[in-house]
């Protein structure tokens, strides 16, 4: 690993970056290479010859590709793709798990001056089209025999992609279909082509410019149909330099990727950052074994929604509680002091004693815990997507995880950043240089503002949209918050999402929830009141937690439905709603609640694929249970339909019980 | 369970005995600090320890034979008397250099143990110890009954020497000792884990599904014999030229019965089981030497190490049967995924 | 050529003494599986109870004898309690190496109780003078050996092959889990054992201590006598033992009347070259079944 | 109700928490099968009522077992036999040294007079004909077939009020199956005897008993009479292999990807 000092060098300036002055090949804060992916690749692969730039975890060895591997890869595939007649500003759909092969398509078609398109592994066929169809895509890239069933599947409404490439051959020898053709096939194309066609690829990635689109990230849509942000390098790599400012990295550090590329996050730091930084982007074995993997690894840099946080921490405090008397008192122990150390060092009275205290903590409790959790070199990590509550966020801090939330949209990056030093409780950090924040309206709706290298170019065969979202440079980001005395952002919630009770009084139902969320026997929670004189909630009761709990309490229960509607199980979660009630202003408090018989399901269109609640569909799926709490009946027999997986209808008959509190 | 943050490129890094810096310190200062004990310990523990090397390295042999390849011999001690008998002829009546009747003093204590595999390949559980034990008495009574091994008066070793070098002090010999401890452990610890170490396991958890596998059962337990009995041979011959003078008294049936309770105490198939098994007993035994005696019980003192020693294997075979390295591991895997419950 | 006869007589007997050591081994190994090496100290305490009864106490010998009987019993008793029955669901191994402790625990006691000096016995149990068959004379204490052993060997055989607790103990020794399911106290039935094997040691003992004087070095002869017969034996079978005994006895008086004056010392390694040829040809000693192994 | 287990917890060396949570009832007379998967702990169940967990340094950590209202958890094996509750274990366990009269006469050691010994005998000797003529010969040379009848047998004899049966058809031939079941079923109707099933061969089980329960990784996770069961989606899918549209799963077209398992009972 290259240790290379951190200069303290002021970097680009933005308006530099408009402009592409300062070409010159660099690492952290020197300047950065204003150029195309592939053409990044192509000097990266001159550089760094065969230093490490991509790993792969395969029975348990991590297998390492160099930065020469990289390029031959992703020449030949882009050389297969020319030879199967793939043009510029084509787009091609990509849909599988974090595998170098789907690095390689990407980069493969950008070489050609094509646009990536990712697409969630685990979407259904129906939404599998929608993508394809939106993006007129003209070639798909599909992971293994699971995607390709899927693509079959609606291969009568896809004329026009001309191949399917899938790149995970086990249990496709029976598939006969030209339409499918496996990624080396593709790849000895690309060699037949080179030969007959010397220097092409080089040619071709000479012709990529700077402003061309490099990928569609679809906007996670939780109100109507998912629209595609249209992201050019140049945008990319300002939202990288706007992240990387603030932190050492080296050569070779090690970054892991596990998000789906299709979320905007992979897009920025796996491909450009990566690229720019010559950081080395680790692949897990599989979907399953992500937790091992990114322990191994403890990536430099770690991005992740709110969701996989509260998880992080809920499986974790399960382990604690299990353990024996000794490890939860020292953990007791540890925790009181890292409370104590926080709070002083954000009103910064901190003295020698508690320093003192605090690295004892850290002896105790805290060091090993970050080695379990796997966080021994990370640089930053950031908290995204939905609000995460400031409860959890004490709780990272103390155990000494550099967390820091950050405001982010997929059309304009990142906006605003905690920076390490000045953190406020609850607040997203302070705008960032470069960009203006106005509040507007009376839902205070957050309007953006940035010179368009910093913005996204527009949603593609989407302009009216477009012209809605931009007007006059400001772009309307839909969500409400607010911008305290000292220039700290607050988030609150999505506009369409807020909601107001009877009396007129507005609260925030993700800022609830996110709290809600933070009980260990929660696991998610839909928050109503729309026009109603009081809140109220659907709980989905966390099976492993509640489980364990009920058997210590020697609770017999058979399934989730059954646990689910067990008496003391609702006392137990009304006693948590009195807790959090308690963080919440008076008049947003939960009266009511109910908890569900059956779990959100992303199958079922309740979530997005990003895990985050889609409200109208559930509104009139559990209508009869919204209705049923307000209508002062305690038991509610609802009917609810279930989709299984490869799309069987069944139908759960349950008896749900709401409870006031 | 590595720590965060250590990945592995390839199978040999995975395969690393000593996997991360913090435990190659842990071990460079450990042998650091064993290399200077003849500096800062008494010259009667020095001694102790030299002779203990030569012990655990006859334990090592008896824990690949009977902990890994399941063949329970009661002859050690006989194997052990062999190699001394075989180092002292070969160095005092033929002048061949210490250095190589060391190992040839060893090939020849291997050779008669796999004369005595033979029976094992047909013989299971307590034929096979009488068959050892058999061979024990006979292989004693021979050494004490033939011209040139000098019968019952015994037979003279010099000081082993190595070129110029001759170890007549003890700190010298302690170091001799301690050197040869650990190249032998080396080599059974790679012994243990590659090839024959899984024919052995195979062999020992079930010959006949083991022999259905392929794997030769017939060789894998003669190989089992002749190893055991090499490291016993070694660490004979090394005892031989520490003692200076051998007798047959020194190789009794109970001195190979001790050798089957240092595996046992120390915890089975685990080479760091016969360190903890010799460990324990030595201080034990030197614990209850050295206890400060009034003069009328002094005539009691040697019946009561007897009942000391038999009660403290019973208590820990009911309290800890795997052996103290069971307890070590335990120990570790708690604090390794301090402070969660588990992993 | 009476000198034959006569060896072959005293060889007879002493094998019969030797036989019924050895049935205390095979009681305990059919019951629990555990070859018990403490076998030989517990032959040394027996011997020396009976004796400390009949010397100091003065009691007479058939006195003596059935008092140091109880006494084993109590013994074998403990034993099981303290030592065996913790370690009942361990590996025979495990096992194993707890007789070795009880070993050198028994010879500090005995050691600590009675030091060095030996016991000679006063008389024989059954009071009977000497017997001349032709040129041939038996000492009361050989035949004293023969008959007992005989009568023990016939007892054992019986209660094994026939009664309910006979083969509840074969029940046990085989599936401990299985017989405990079928409703056999299988705590029971170990104890049991260890009482009758510690009987045949004491008796034993007493036996061989007849023959010369009862001293602390008779625990590690009398191991090594008796591991051949047991081994002969087959393990399982009180008749192979009681046959054994005779052969290894008969073996040993030759030895020691026509090797012992070239090499000295032979006589406690014939019986053992002897029994490891013996192996190599019958891998289940003389008697021994075959054990099915199923995988 | 005969035999009922409450939230039962078992936990191996007090570390492996192999049962979390199993709840069972089992009706006079009346004829239960167990399913699962290999692991799911349904041996384990069979053990810590016949109370053998103790050699095996398992113990009960939590819920209990009743029988006749009385509880037996912390009893010894042998004072559960003597209630009447005989296990039959997994891989046909037998006294391999002993002759088969011998171990039939095992099963009956509780029974103080001869008397009733001999009528046992008579009645096992009813129901396996078979087993006459292998009255003397070492048990550990029977066929598989065989010696499952003699275990069945050796169960008998012991006076029974329920018998655990751990997976009879292990490694038996389709035939023997058949009869072995047959017998059992005949057993429950005819000696009043109720039957505890473990069984891998669930159409076999569901078919001959009237009452089901399926358990996995240490709980039970559904239960109901045998007819519900068979129509249940989940256990068609992954117990009887049976394909949405009901027919038998053909292997020409299966995935090498699985199907998320969803217990919407």
């Amino acid at each position: 690993m290259v240790d290379r000092t951190h200069k303290e060098k002021e970097g680009m300036s933005i308006d530099q970056l408009k402009t592409g002055i300062g070409d010159v090949p660099g690492h952290h804060g020197e300047n950065w290479r204003l150029k195309t992916s592939p053409q990044l690749l192509v000097e990266n692969a001159v550089m760094w010859r065969d230093k490490p730039a991509l790993r792969k975890k395969r029975y348990g060895i991590w297998n390492t590709y160099s930065w020469q591997d990289y390029l031959d890869n992703v020449k030949y595939f882009s050389l297969g793709l020319i030879s199967l007649g793939f043009k510029r500003n084509e787009k091609i759909v990509i849909v599988g798990d974090n595998d170098p092969e789907w690095w390689y398509c990407q980069m493969g078609a950008q070489s050609v001056g094509g646009v990536g398109v990712g697409v969630f592994i685990d979407c259904t066929p129906p939404e599998v089209k929608y993508f394809v169809q939106h993006s007129a895509a003209t070639f798909a890239v599909a992971k293994d025999q699971e995607q390709c069933d899927k693509l079959l599947d609606i291969k009568h409404e896809i004329l026009d992609v001309k191949k399917v490439i899938y790149w995970e051959p086990k249990g496709m020898r029976k598939y006969t279909d030209p339409w499918l053709i496996d990624f080396r096939e593709v790849l000895q194309l690309g060699r037949q082509y080179e030969k007959s066609h010397p220097n092409a690829f080089e040619d071709m990635v000479k012709t990529g410019n700077v402003d061309d689109i490099s990928c569609l990230a679809y906007t996670s849509g939780t109100t109507g149909l998912p629209k595609a942000a249209q992201l050019s390098y140049r945008t990319l790599i300002a939202w990288n330099y706007a992240l990387w400012k603030y932190y050492p990295i080296y050569l070779g550090q090690d970054y892991f990727s596990f998000l789906c590329p299709a979320w905007a996050v992979d897009q920025i730091l796996g491909f450009v950052g990566c690229l720019e930084q010559g950081l080395v982007v680790n692949f897990p074995e599989s979907p399953s074994t992500v937790v091992e993997d990114a322990r191994e690894i403890s990536s430099v840099i770690e991005l992740a929604g709110a969701r996989m946080w509260e998880e992080r921490y809920r499986n974790l405090f399960t382990r604690i509680n299990d353990a024996d008397w000794l490890k939860r008192t020292a953990y007791r122990v540890a925790m009181s002091i890292g409370r104590i150390y926080v709070e002083r060092r954000q009103t910064n009275q901190l003295n020698l004693l508690c320093e003192a205290l605090y690295k004892l903590a850290d002896q105790l409790a805290f060091r090993s815990l970050r080695d379990r959790m796997g966080y021994v070199r990370s640089t930053v990590c950031l908290v995204a997507g939905a609000m995460m509550s400031p409860e959890l966020f004490t709780f990272f801090q103390i155990v000494g995880i550099p967390l820091y939330t950050y405001y982010g949209i997929t059309e304009a990056g990142f906006i605003t950043m905690q920076q390490p030093g000045d953190i406020k409780r609850g607040s997203c950090g302070k705008v960032l240089p470069g960009r203006e924040v106005k509040i507007t309206g009376k839902e205070n709706e957050v309007l953006v503002k940035a010179d368009n290298a910093m913005m996204f170019s527009g949603y593609f065969r989407n302009e009216d949209a477009t012209k809605s979202a931009l007007q006059d440079g400001w772009y309307h980001t839909g969500d409400a918050g607010y911008i305290d005395h000292d220039g700290h952002f607050f988030f609150m919630d999505r506009i369409s999402e807020m909601m107001a009770l009877a009396d007129g009084n507005k609260f925030s139902p993700t800022y609830i929830e996110s709290e809600l969320r933070c009980s260990q026997y929660i696991a998610d929670a839909m928050v109503v009141g729309q026009g109603k004189d009081f809140v109220a909630a659907l709980i989905q009761i966390d099976l492993k937690n509640v489980g364990q709990w009920a058997e210590s309490k020697h609770i017999a229960y058979n399934t989730y439905v059954d646990l689910s509607q067990k008496a003391p199980v609702y006392e137990l979660i009304s006693l948590e709603l009195k807790v959090i009630n308690a963080r919440i202003p008076e008049r947003s408090r939960i009266k009511a609640f109910v908890n569900l018989h059956k779990e959100f399901d992303a199958d079922e269109a309740e979530m997005t694929r990003t895990r985050k609640l889609r409200r109208a569909p559930l509104f009139e799926k559990y209508g009869e249970i919204i209705d049923g709490i307000y209508s002062e009946a305690d038991m509610i027999t609802v009917d609810t339909e279930v989709k299984y997986r490869d799309g069987r209808k069944g139908s759960v008959r349950a008896q749900v019980k709401a409870m006031r509190i | 369970m590595d720590p965060a943050g250590i990945y592995r490129t390839t199978y040999l890094d995975d395969m690393s005995i000593v996997r991360t810096k913090t435990q190659w310190t842990i071990l460079i200062s450990a042998l650091i600090l064993t290399v200077l004990a003849p500096f800062y310990l008494s010259k009667n523990l020095i001694d102790v320890m030299s002779l203990s090397c030569c012990i655990l390295i006859s334990t090592l042999g008896i824990q690949i034979l009977t902990g890994y390849a399941g063949q329970i011999s009661v002859g050690q001690a006989a194997f052990y008397g062999v190699g001394a008998y075989a180092s002292a002829i070969l160095v005092n009546d033929l002048g061949v250099p210490f250095i190589f009747s060391v190992f040839l003093s060893g090939l020849i204590a291997a050779a008669v143990g796999s004369a005595f595999g033979i029976p094992s390949l047909r013989l299971k559980g307590f034929y096979l110890v009488m068959a050892t034990l058999a061979g024990q008495i006979i292989i004693i009574y021979l050494v004490s009954h033939m011209h040139f091994t000098g019968g019952m008066v015994g037979h003279k070793a010099n000081y082993p020497s190595i070129g110029p070098l001759t170890f007549d002090t003890g700190p010298r010999l302690f170091w001799l000792n301690f050197s040869f401890l650990l190249l032998m452990t080396l080599m059974a610890k790679n012994i243990v884990r590659g090839r024959w170490g899984r024919a052995f396991i195979a062999v020992r958890d079930n010959d006949l599904a083991a022999n259905v596998m392929g794997i030769n059962v017939y060789r894998t337990k003669i190989f089992a014999f002749a190893v055991g009995c090499f490291f016993a041979g070694i660490g004979g011959s090394l005892a031989a030229h520490y003692t200076g003078m051998i007798h047959p008294t020194q190789f009794t049936l109970m001195d190979s019965i001790w050798y089957l309770g240092y595996i046992i105490i120390g915890g089975l198939s685990s080479i760091t089981g016969c360190y903890f098994g010799v460990i324990f007993f030595v201080t034990i035994k030197e614990i209850l030497t050295h206890l400060p005696v009034s003069a009328e019980m002094a005539q009691y003192i040697l019946p009561i190490t007897d009942v000391a020693f038999g009660v403290v294997i019973i208590l820990i075979l009911i309290f800890d049967p795997k052996g103290l390295n069971h307890r070590w591991e335990l120990f570790k895997g708690y604090y390794r995924i301090w402070p969660l419950g588990y992993k | 050529m009476n000198v034959l006869m006569q060896a072959l007589l005293d060889g007879i007997c002493i094998g019969a003494i030797y036989g019924l050591g050895a049935m205390g081994l095979v009681v305990i190994q059919k019951s629990s599986g555990v070859f018990n090496l403490a076998q030989g100290m517990l032959m040394m305490v027996g011997g020396f109870i009976a004796g400390s009864l009949s010397v100091n106490m003065s009691l007479p010998m058939w006195a003596a004898a059935v008092l140091c009987m109880l006494a084993m019993a109590l013994i074998g008793l403990i034993i099981n309690f303290l030592v065996m029955r913790p370690l009942a669901g361990e590996s025979p191994f495990t096992q194993i190496m707890a007789t070795v402790g009880l070993m050198s625990i028994l010879y500090g006691i005995v050691m600590a109780i009675w030091g060095t000096l030996p016991y000679i016995y006063p008389t024989e149990i059954i009071p009977i003078e000497n017997i001349e068959i032709g040129v041939v004379l038996l000492s009361p204490s050989y035949l004293n050996g023969l008959i007992i052993a005989v009568v023990a060997c016939i007892v054992l055989s019986l209660y094994y092959r026939k009664s309910r607790e006979g083969t509840a103990m074969r029940a046990t020794s085989e599936d401990e889990e299985l017989a405990a399911s079928v409703g056999i106290r299988v705590t029971k039935v170990l104890q049991l054992t260890w009482i009758i094997g510690s009987i045949c040691a004491g008796l034993a003992g007493i036996l061989f201590g007849m023959l010369g004087s009862v001293n602390y070095m008779m625990g590690e002869i009398g191991l090594m006598a008796i591991i051949p017969v047991f081994v002969f034996g087959g393990l399982e079978s009180f008749v192979g033992a009681l046959l054994a005994g005779f052969i290894v006895g008969v073996v040993n008086m030759l030895a020691g009347t026509y090797l012992e004056v070239t090499f000295p010392g032979i006589t406690n390694v014939v019986p053992l070259v002897l029994m490891l040829t013996i192996l190599i040809f019958k891998p289940y000693g003389l008697f021994g079944e075959e054990r099915i192994e199923r995988v | 109700m005969l035999l009922v287990i409450q939230n039962l917890e078992v936990v191996y060396n007090d570390v492996i928490w192999v049962l979390k949570g199993v709840s069972m009832e089992i009706p006079e007379k009346g004829m239960v099968c167990l399913l699962g998967a290999n692991g799911a702990g349904k041996s384990t169940t069979l053990k810590a009522i016949s109370g053998v967990l103790k050699l095996e340094w398992g113990e009960i950590t939590g819920g209990f077992i009743e029988f006749d209202g009385k509880r037996i958890n912390s009893l010894k094996p042998q004072e559960i036999a003597e209630m009447g509750i005989i296990q039959c274990f997994e891989g046909r366990r037998l006294f391999k040294h002993l002759t088969t009269e011998e171990n039939l006469r095992m099963g009956g050691y509780l029974l103080t007079s001869n008397a009733e010994v001999r009528l046992r005998l008579e009645m096992v000797y009813h129901y396996f004909p078979r087993l006459v003529e292998l009255r003397d010969r070492i048990s550990g040379y029977l066929s598989g077939g065989e010696q499952q009848m003699m275990i069945i047998g050796r169960a008998l004899m012991a006076r029974p009020k329920i018998m655990l049966l751990d997976e009879p058809s292990l490694g038996l031939a389709p035939l023997m199956v058949k009869e072995i079941l047959k017998v059992i079923q005949k057993i429950n109707q005819e000696e009043q005897v109720a039957i505890l099933l473990v069984e891998q061969n669930t159409k076999a089980a569901l078919a001959i008993t009237n009452y089901g329960f399926v358990m996995e990784n240490g709980r039970t996770v559904l239960d109901g009479e045998s007819e519900k069961l068979k129509v249940n989606e989940d256990i068609k899918e992954f117990y009887l292999g049976l394909t949405q549209i009901g027919s038998r799963k053909s292997f020409k077209d299966t995935k090498f990807y699985k199907r998320r398992k969803r217990w919407l009972a």
